[in-house]
């Protein structure tokens, strides 16, 4: 089936496009190597993470949906780098990494893929379900849109509570079209609420791509309807991202005005696991993935001067820490059949 | 104790709760600057403030999820449907978000959350606007649903349901607003989950709950007259139900006759029926009726719409029939 | 209570703002004197089924909910005006206008209204119910933006019958919040649904003015997030609202293009008739009530030679044209009980 | 008869119908292009075009109401939901629109439609996608819900909703789309309303439906060792449900176990239980078992939700207790 020409991913920084001017708030501050290495880290082990749950997934070890996050990496880390750890998250069931950069170890990643009573939700919600509530990471949800309310009502309650946080809301490009995150939109304009909605565009809405689900493809341009700034960003690049996560962030946390970042990326997997992704010619795909986010941010940190031996012990602890993860979560039990009736009240 | 109107217990119930709790807060459609499109806000956004009691544009999909959201962060919001007839449009987020977080969360998360509004036919308002709506609610594991029928309830309900750390349903009725019933003094709680004797009786049990349970009471001046002595059960709480003081009525009586507004297939009514035939099986002298809304939209005439909801005439009916 | 100023009404022709130029499809087809009288009358025939039925329920002769149009006439009359007879349209609860301007009689209008068997939709609808299929008035629709995509659906048959019909979907101003609204706009967009999303702003949603329930108050705005046409216009004017309306018709009948066409007026009356419009200052309706679309058109007519006395003739058959059709439904009886159990399925 | 998967029998019911009359389209999300989430829709872009076969922006209410909208014109809709699961967003559509408008025009408008789509859980896709909806549908006068268990009447339910005047809800089941089953070869139809007889039998009835039908074959395997021979009736229409046919095997068993997947709370169990009670309560020997899915969401992990589903062990316990 022939699918039609993308647009390119360059590697630009911040903002490509947005309906209003975006402000100035002075230079982002400065991450240490430190702390860039250790998003490097974390897009890394995401990336391990999830080439083992596709291993994992061949080989029965999974069951249900399985939503991978491959090549979209930039996305959460530069997001996630651009706001402040207590400053709460939420997002669709494409959720590993968001899980992972939020805290979730390993082990108990995998093993909520196994089903598991060690997982991360007790295995009672699989991989849409990442929720790691302790690092304001607060899920992983599986009904298209329907996490965008949610993610506005967090939001709420920071600024009820005069915490001046900001709250990060994700969802895919197909999730525009659900009716709820347009009333979230109305709702956070109107009341002033310090949500930003990070549209993460992938260009598919499994199989059908923007140009075939939404009027127009801009999607930022939704926010024009409700006065509401909206920005579109290229999203390989890590350090492009965190800058425009920063300021559109800043901007929701000292003036309380909400935004649309449509972050724009690709994935390289299917949409799930079951997908065979036969609406996009392989050449689509193999032109991405020479922008990959993880290249392109180790080929960063490499010129900033760090040592590639160095940054190879990195990513060899990472892949270790990957194998011991997907063990111990093998070796874990599976919830006695009393679980299935704990957690429904509290 | 003193009379008051059920819409001024439910304001009591919120205005007592979010003096005790600054997490609390309330939002809907007009609950603010009208005072609620049925008056149950009245007087709370000039004791409150605009920062807790907040008019809503007509999103009650995006309103009831800020709200699950908001409660998921810790506040403990009153979410205000117009009617429960437009919950309809935040579906989703009720039965998915609401019910099913915490489960999905392995426990992560607790929703402490109210939904409330009125419910029911008798209005004149049509098909679309006079669901009663807690069989299909009450289906979902992880909500509660009570639906207080008098005004101490619809306090003592109200109360429970905003201090409780789950989503709990409260559906009210519009023609029970303005009727009055006594209230007791001073701060109380009702517990969710409880049933409610409204009369002893030996020569049937009748069920009920909501604004039925008046109508049974109304049925009842006649059935005494006709020397039946119902036990009259008021459910109170749909989810959880009170199947103990159910079936004890039950294994007393013998006969058991279910009233509620819910339609006919898959209502309470039906619930009650099936749990109470299997529990109550060598104990029940006769088939158990039910008399609920009829198997038909809701028309508008007046002419119509009366016989559509259980009424006295048709208890009666049930009744006699029962007793044989 | 204050309420902030608002936008004046002034008689403006034409649309006062659009997301995009208007097309050019050279001047509106000329609507005949007879023509132009008969608008009038079905103007004034509503506004006298109305102050009828506003006395009808004070004396009880009305249950449920009564939402008079009062102020508003221009709307429904150069809006239909505007399209053929044959183009369907659909509308929410505040429906008298749009029904007895597509054929429904006062008779069975009143009919309904006082839950007789005669009622244009059999007393099972009332008010909020005016239906007349046969006149291509689709209803009628109770719960708040439910219709938009109804009005959606009865477009996308006259498209997919190759009808070149335009379907006018009619909502409050208050609607554009709902999100069934937004997923109808963008299937229009992206489908090609020649469908016009008439907005009825009169500047309240119940007791919430539009400055608390939307963001921005620029209603027609909306559009620009779906790259869809967004027209503004005052309409206390018959010939301004039909002459633009007949253009966003024509663009939509002959390109397949949808659009919005926000109508600037006001309702003189409260909500429903259980609303005593606290909200609102008496100043407030006074100043709306100079710009009366019937005041205008009369005015109008008269100026351009019709006799004064014609038109009092005029008005006053449909005034004894409403007496009879008060009493005829008065006299009307009740439905069946066994009618309760028709009309479920087909 | 071939044996084909229900999948093909879903999709040559679209088809014939399709080719039938013109006025027939489908819309839903991934039913084109992708020929269809679960494949349903195999090769019908391809046969019909894009003008009646048509891929939709995830967008729920808004496609059901276009569809609603276009069947009041004088199309015949197919709507497909990826899974029942996601028609909660457009649930306000369905309930009020599809279900009422007919009645609140006073009969001026026929609403044909039909809504389809798989249910259910045992594939691990968590709470919010594995709901087993016909209950809640059920309860609402003005809808029509088929949950066809095999084959053959996956294609002839599917054929009738498409030419029923009424919205029909076509309620399937994942698990089920891969199994083979009989289908009568040349043109047919099932009728909606009839229940089918899966098994003669005189030691006790079992209603089911759906996916569970087939895990009652299952276990009648069982039964059939261990001497039990039940009947066994598949209701098919969930409404309007079969009750001459129910009412009668009680009356001849005078034992009763329901199984289906919907939730125990007002489930389509429960509505079967409270009804028969009534009409067959003298021919009653036993009180009436359900095995339904249990009260809790539908838990991920395999090592939970297999339990939480009716199966093969907790039928025949159920069965062994009404035998006695
Ligand atoms: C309301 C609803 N409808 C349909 C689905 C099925 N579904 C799951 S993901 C998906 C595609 C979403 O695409 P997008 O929003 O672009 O996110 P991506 O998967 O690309 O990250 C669909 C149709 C769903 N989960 N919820
Ligand atoms: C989904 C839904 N929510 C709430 C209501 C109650 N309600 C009926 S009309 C109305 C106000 C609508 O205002 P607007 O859309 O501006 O239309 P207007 O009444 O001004 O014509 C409300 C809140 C409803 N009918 N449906
Ligand atoms: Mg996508
Ligand atoms: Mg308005």
């Amino acid at each position: 089936m022939a699918t039609t020409k993308k647009t390119p991913l360059p590697n630009g920084a911040g903002a490509t496009a947005s309906t209003e001017p975006l402000p100035d708030y002075g230079p982002i501050p400065e991450l240490p190597r430190s702390g860039r290495l250790e998003w490097y880290r974390l897009m890394y082990l995401t990336r391990k993470f999830e080439e083992r749950a596709y291993q994992s997934y061949q080989t029965g070890l999974i069951g249900g949906f399985c939503h991978l996050y491959n090549g979209q990496e930039a996305v959460a880390a530069g997001t996630l780098a651009g706001i402040a750890d207590s400053d709460p998250v939420v997002t669709a069931y494409r959720d590993h990494a968001h899980g992972l950069m939020r805290g979730i170890n390993p082990g108990p990643g995998f093993a909520e893929l196994y089903g598991r009573a060690t997982g991360i939700v007790k295995g009672k919600g699989g991989s849409m379900h990442f929720f790691n509530v302790e690092r304001q990471m607060w899920g992983g949800h599986g009904i298209v849109g329907a996490q965008s309310p949610l993610g506005l009502g967090l939001a709420f309650a920071t600024k009820y509570l005069g915490e001046k946080k900001v709250c990060f809301c994700y969802m895919g490009d197909g999730a525009v079209n659900q009716g709820g995150f347009h009333e979230a939109l109305n709702l956070a304009q109107l009341w002033k609420i310090p949500v930003v909605f990070v549209i993460e565009n992938n260009m598919y809405s499994m199989g059908t791509s923007v140009e075939r689900h939404a009027a127009p493809v801009e999607l930022y341009k939704r926010a024009a309807g409700y006065g509401m700034l909206g920005v579109r960003a290229q999203a390989q690049d890590f350090d492009a991202v965190r800058e425009v996560a920063w300021t559109v962030a800043e901007r929701a946390r000292r003036e309380n005005l909400p935004a649309i970042l449509e972050l724009m990326t690709y994935r390289y997997r299917g949409h799930s696991m079951s997908d065979p992704g036969a609406y996009r010619t392989k050449d689509e795909v193999e032109e991405y993935r020479k922008h990959d986010p993880i290249e392109i941010m180790r080929g960063r940190i490499l010129s900033e001067g760090t040592a590639e031996k160095d940054l190879e012990a990195l990513e060899e602890k990472v892949r270790r820490e990957i194998v011991e993860a997907h063990e111990w979560a093998l070796a874990s039990p599976f919830p006695q059949l009393s679980e299935i009736y704990t957690d429904i009240y509290a | 104790m003193a009379k008051i109107a059920y819409r001024d217990a439910v304001r009591d119930a919120m205005a007592e709760e979010m003096e005790r709790d600054s997490r609390v807060f309330l939002t809907g459609e007009e609950v603010a600057q009208y005072n609620g499109a049925y008056k149950c806000s009245k007087g709370l956004l000039d004791r409150f403030g605009p920062d807790r009691i907040i008019d809503s544009p007509i999103s009650e999909a995006g309103f009831s999820g800020l709200c699950i959201g908001a409660a998921m962060y810790g506040l403990r919001p009153i979410a205000e449907f117009m009617t429960f007839s437009f919950s309809f449009v935040a579906f989703d987020q009720i039965v998915n978000n609401a019910a099913q977080i915490r489960y999905m969360s392995g426990g992560q998360v607790k929703i402490p959350i109210v939904f409330r509004g009125n419910s029911g036919g008798g209005h004149q308002i049509g098909a679309t606007h006079s669901h009663a709506p807690e069989n299909i609610y009450a289906t979902f594991p992880g909500l509660k649903v009570v639906v207080p029928a008098f005004a101490a309830d619809a306090k003592g309900l109200l109360k429970s349901a905003i201090r409780d750390d789950n989503p709990v349903l409260v559906i009210e009725n519009e023609a029970l607003y303005g009727r009055e019933s006594e209230v007791p003094d001073g701060e109380y709680l009702t517990p969710i989950g409880k049933a409610n004797i409204l009369q002893d009786g030996v020569d049937l049990t009748i069920v009920t709950h909501g604004r039925s349970a008046w109508t049974v009471l109304e049925a009842n001046q006649e059935l005494l007259k006709m020397g039946i002595r119902a036990e009259i059960v008021d459910l109170r709480s749909i989810k959880p139900l009170d199947w103990p003081t159910v079936f004890a009525s039950v294994r007393k009586t013998h006969k058991l006759v279910c009233v509620d507004e819910t339609k006919p297939f898959c209502g309470v009514s039906a619930q009650v029926a099936a749990e109470v035939q299997r529990a109550c099986f060598d104990h029940l002298d006769a088939p158990i009726l039910r008399v609920t809304s009829v198997e038909a939209p809701m028309p508008f005439s007046s002419a119509l719409e009366d016989d559509c909801i259980p009424n006295v005439a048709r208890i009666i009916e049930a009744v006699k029939e029962v007793i044989g």
